[in-house]
């Protein structure tokens, strides 16, 4: 295990697949720059062959890196702020999460799309989207949403070598967090989430960023209330890991879900479908979606700390939920 | 893959344009007798492009194509058996089915697929050059579009970023004339081929019903893509003789083009030019023509029939393209 | 009352709309001709200064609409299938959705996108998808949802006169079913949905091109196992009518959720997430989804078929609703 | 508007680039006192252009902007006061700190808003021209993008549409030798302004950093455009004295340009080499430039101290955007 900023994670993660698979390429705009950090030095160590800064041409460089998967490299496509997936919508949507269903898997595209997201830094309406599932709902590509520096390594190391596309978003805010990451080929599958914290009484599902306010509202609950509350972390928005969210709220019977993404764009949607089906007969209480309101962030701060949810959001839905009896 | 004798090489041209007029005849008779599930975009009056084109790469070349791809398909080198089966929606089809008429694939024939989205296979096609590039083995990517969608702009960004990293790029705008039923001089401002001129990539108008005026511009664009130099954007001049779409009477209520204008450009077609050719250069006499046609609509139509024989796909052969299935 | 089709209920919205507001205009592609027939004659009778062929350009048209909007016109802009919504994304998402929110209200955005989704006619993977949720998840915009002709005609008019976006999204394979259209300014307002069918044992809400397989599905029910079946046409997809549907859950205690969109990014999440919170208390069997697996919509008549929900798969979960028992 | 008389009209100008000046050269200290909730990106050196270019027009014709917005905003008549608190985040801000810095925008005055998607203000940009068109009022449409934002491909499409159209459109592209920190040779392909000669747009090219120059070009275009003629493609010449983003040190690890390059450029600075002009041209002598520039200086700091005293808004205003929300 090394401490490590997530950001250094994700370059780390970058570097060694690159290093593994000469086929492995990176391409977006201003990698050799790197205003995250994610890319920084890979420009230097591994050529601008592989390496490429590309103009400001999402829709472009989106489909390039379909075109050059289906003919056989592994693409890393950085679209920097999550929002540009926007831009870029059209190769995702149309062209990279269905090529493998229309050509009867004759197509399959080992290609990876890398934004940040998420609020918290007044960057305001246009650069703090959570855009996970816009890009889920298309159903053919996996939806990674890392909230460690460790799983945002190992999550995105598999992301490069799976065969199918990958859209890996990590939290904008996060980035400097530190975290442990296991030393080694640390690989984290696509599709099982982890539970962050054990508990017997409320199950919280915290996705991406949500992850560490789970956690500290957890601390607060157990402190203060005596509540147990099991931390869910899906860590892949798209495929969910069914088995492990049924599993928590089979034991709690209560379940919160707490997702940075606007109320009618979050994951509350598809994980109370999922529970509310085949986890019903062990819901002892309302599900609670705790999310950001249905609107783009604002750039003041108190309304950007006012739209985006805390600890204390979270530990007041949980008690809210303990205090439901059916 | 092209035969050294002119005459041979003669011979197969018009050999791949009677065998794309077959078999889109035949469809066109299927869709009227109501055979075909979906929508079809025929080809015909339009040979000449593709066989010109496709005529000069070989198979480790890439292309992309359109909603009218049967063409592209075929010249370059897919099975019309595995067509037809396509377009009939059959599970020996070349995208088992999956696909149909508008995303006719052969991977193994460097055929990235036709496109349902109009400009779709321009970034895709210039991601196939970044790999062909990468390879460093000559190879080169191809993308036909139409003149409808020179309005997409996708296409400046791929002639930007093929001028700057000398992508081996052979960008093949058909311009039909027609933008479904939008004559193009209501949607095309000046000049397609000249567009290229000021990204410093150079822009060739070529007669697009000429099939050796065709593989010549070709050849000329392949030496400077394979030598390094990178792009060259062709614009050929042709006419669509079929609809936009067939069956397109029944829904539109008003004529978008004078019948004299398709007569004018039936005297111009592609095919019967190019056989006349020939017989005047002696290289086959009208009774060789005839018995070229008469033996390529024999199998085409053989291998149409036999493809309506074969059977739907199966539900439960979705199940391998759900994400997570190997 | 009037009996029309669906499509004629769209062109008559139009036609009235642009009659009685000189400041409303249309663009898009092909409006002139008019493939679906909804802006058929438009044309001809406002001019072509008020409805305007576009070039294949929807990055462009989507944002132009937002400007022209902007600057004071109610536009109605045409994305023809809803998979073009994605070539737009980045207008739709980025601009029109959050400008009211970014400039504090200084820019309210009168502007209808209008599109048709949904599979039945074997368009294949990319002219069949049923996007409202991906543009309901971005907070900021309109998703209309009609299912007869009669709210066809109303909604389309409300949000043409609506000052904020609208996503007017028309069921492709409905266009030509007739319905009775009030006589009359008919207008529906956003965010109401209806009880299309009263009944007391199970709630089925059923979206856009679903709702009739549920009123056939309620037909089959009531006659061969006696359960009277409650359908609820949501009508907006965002917002969510949450009185309606929680009304009729608090009834029937019972809830399917049938939505022509891939389960990932169908309406299950969002009406799930909303009963499973504001009306668990009244829930006595687990929600369950009736919708198309995560795939884009195949080729082959019999796999479309298989896809797409129909009364088949509705009575079968809402037998299977019936025999829950908590 | 403009004033008859050519020296206060040139004295304006004058005025026009200091009051930019002294602001940016405020917000930049604010930055670096750590006083500004997020990033800012400055227009120090680039005042020429949008002081040239809103000169010449009233407050009924539009303009879009960019990232790097406060300049366009305050050339075209917006408040400085309403600036400051808008980047403070105050709920006095000119769009009561929703937007902050990106977003700067005042629909009373024509500015429809700075904005933070790299292009987005084409289109947007594009619809208010049609606007401006139908209005039949000689009004136009501005767009002001960088070099970076001609890699987009919508300013293609516009380019394409605004021919056709003839839409009273003026692209304004201020070179500045930069994307982020890829320089332009490494991203822009040829020449800017030769892209808009295929689509019959002229495409002129100006000293960015010579107000007069850039007014006189605009002017040339706007008696194109209020004319009917249609649009014009302006490219001008400048340079960024600051970086992309204030602060960029802190996560940059290698220098992107010359310390001598940064510093000929200052000896081309736009404002010290007009006050130069008019003093050699006897309009202010040295004293009255100094006191113009100590007024100016005196008032923008009055401004903004006085913008940093106002309140951040409430949460609870927020409600006023949500849909549905009158
Ligand atoms: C992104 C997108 N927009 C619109 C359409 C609808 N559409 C299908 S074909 C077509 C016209 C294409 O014209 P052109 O590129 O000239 O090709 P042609 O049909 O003439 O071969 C249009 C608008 C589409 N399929 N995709
Ligand atoms: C669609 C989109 N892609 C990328 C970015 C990130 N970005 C912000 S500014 C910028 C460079 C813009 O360069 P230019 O257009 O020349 O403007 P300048 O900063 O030089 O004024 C980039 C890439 C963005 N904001 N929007
Ligand atoms: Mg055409
Ligand atoms: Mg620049």
């Amino acid at each position: 295990m090394t401490r490590k900023r997530m950001i250094h994670a994700i370059n780390d993660a970058l570097a060694e697949e690159m290093e593994r698979d000469e086929r492995v390429i990176l391409i977006g705009e201003d990698v050799g720059a790197s205003i995250f950090g994610d890319t920084r030095g890979l420009l230097a160590r591994f050529g601008p062959r592989r390496v490429r800064d590309t103009p400001i041409s999402e829709a472009l460089i989106g489909g390039m890196a379909v075109g050059a998967a289906a003919a056989g490299y592994r693409v890393v496509c950085h679209l920097m702020y999550a929002n540009f997936v926007y831009t870029a919508f059209d190769a995702i949507a149309n062209q990279a999460a269905r090529l493998r269903l229309m050509t009867n898997g004759q197509i399959r595209l080992p290609v990876t799309f890398i934004a940040a997201g998420g609020g918290g830094r007044s960057n305001a309406g246009q650069h703090s989207d959570y855009p996970h599932t816009a890009v889920a709902g298309l159903g053919g590509i996996y939806v990674a949403t890392p909230a460690t520096a460790g799983d945002a390594k190992g999550l995105l190391k598999t992301s490069i070598r799976a065969d199918d596309p990958v859209f890996f978003l990590q939290p904008t805010s996060r980035g400097g967090e530190m975290g442990e990451v296991p030393d080694g080929d640390h690989t984290v599958p696509l599709g099982k989430g982890r539970v962050a914290r054990e508990g017997g009484d409320v199950t919280v599902v915290a996705v991406g960023a949500m992850l560490r306010p789970a956690l500290r509202a957890a601390e607060t609950l157990a402190q203060e209330d005596g509540i147990e509350v099991e931390v869910v972390d899906p860590r892949t928005a798209f495929p969910l890991d069914e088995t492990l969210i049924l599993r928590s709220v089979g034991k709690t019977g209560r379940l919160i879900v707490v997702d940075e993404a606007r109320r009618a764009g979050s994951l509350a949607g598809p994980i109370a479908a999922l529970v509310a089906e085949k986890g019903f007969a062990t819901l002892r209480a309302p599900i609670i979606p705790v999310t950001t309101r249905n609107l783009a962030i604002a750039y003041a701060p108190p309304l950007e700390k006012a739209m985006i949810p805390g600890p204390a959001d979270i530990a007041a839905a949980v008690r809210r939920s303990k205090e439901t009896t059916t | 893959m092209i035969p050294n004798d002119p005459a041979a090489r003669s011979i197969d041209l018009l050999r791949g344009m009677l065998t794309i007029r077959k078999a889109e005849e035949r469809l066109a008779r299927d869709f009227k007798a109501g055979a075909l599930p979906g929508p079809v975009h025929l080809y015909i009056g339009q040979e000449a492009v593709a066989v010109g084109v496709c005529a000069q790469l070989d198979a480790r070349d890439w292309i992309t194509s359109t909603h009218r791809g049967h063409g592209h398909f075929l010249a370059k080198g897919g099975d019309p058996r595995a067509m037809f089966a396509e377009v009939y929606g059959r599970s020996t089809g070349i995208c088992g089915g999956f696909g149909g008429s508008m995303h006719v694939a052969d991977v193994s024939k460097g055929i990235l697929g036709a496109n349902g989205i109009v400009g779709g296979g321009i970034a895709l096609a210039s991601g196939a050059a970044l790999a062909a590039q990468l390879d460093g083995a000559q190879r080169v990517g191809v993308c036909f579009f139409g003149d409808g969608a020179a309005a997409q702009g996708v296409l400046s960004e791929a002639l930007n970023l093929a001028a700057l990293w000398k992508l081996p790029l052979l960008l093949v705008c058909e311009n039909n004339g027609f933008s479904e039923f939008s004559p193009s001089s209501g949607v095309i401002a000046g000049s397609i081929a000249g567009r290229a001129e000021p990204f410093g990539v150079p822009g060739r108008q070529v007669d697009g019903n000429d099939v050796e005026a065709v593989a010549e511009a070709t050849a000329e664009a392949l030496e400077r893509a394979r030598g390094g130099a990178g792009a060259t954007l062709i614009e050929a001049a042709t006419y669509r003789i079929h609809g936009h779409v067939e069956g397109e009477h029944a829904f539109l209520k008003t004529q978008y083009r004078a019948d004299e204008e398709i007569e004018r450009w039936r005297g111009r077609d592609p095919v019967a030019r190019f056989a006349a050719t020939l017989v005047e250069r002696g290289t086959l006499d009208a009774a060789a023509v005839e018995a070229l046609a008469g033996e390529i609509e024999a199998a085409v139509e053989a291998a149409a029939d036999s493809a309506a024989e074969d059977p739907y796909p199966e539900p439960a052969e979705l199940d391998r393209h759900l994400l997570g299935a190997a």
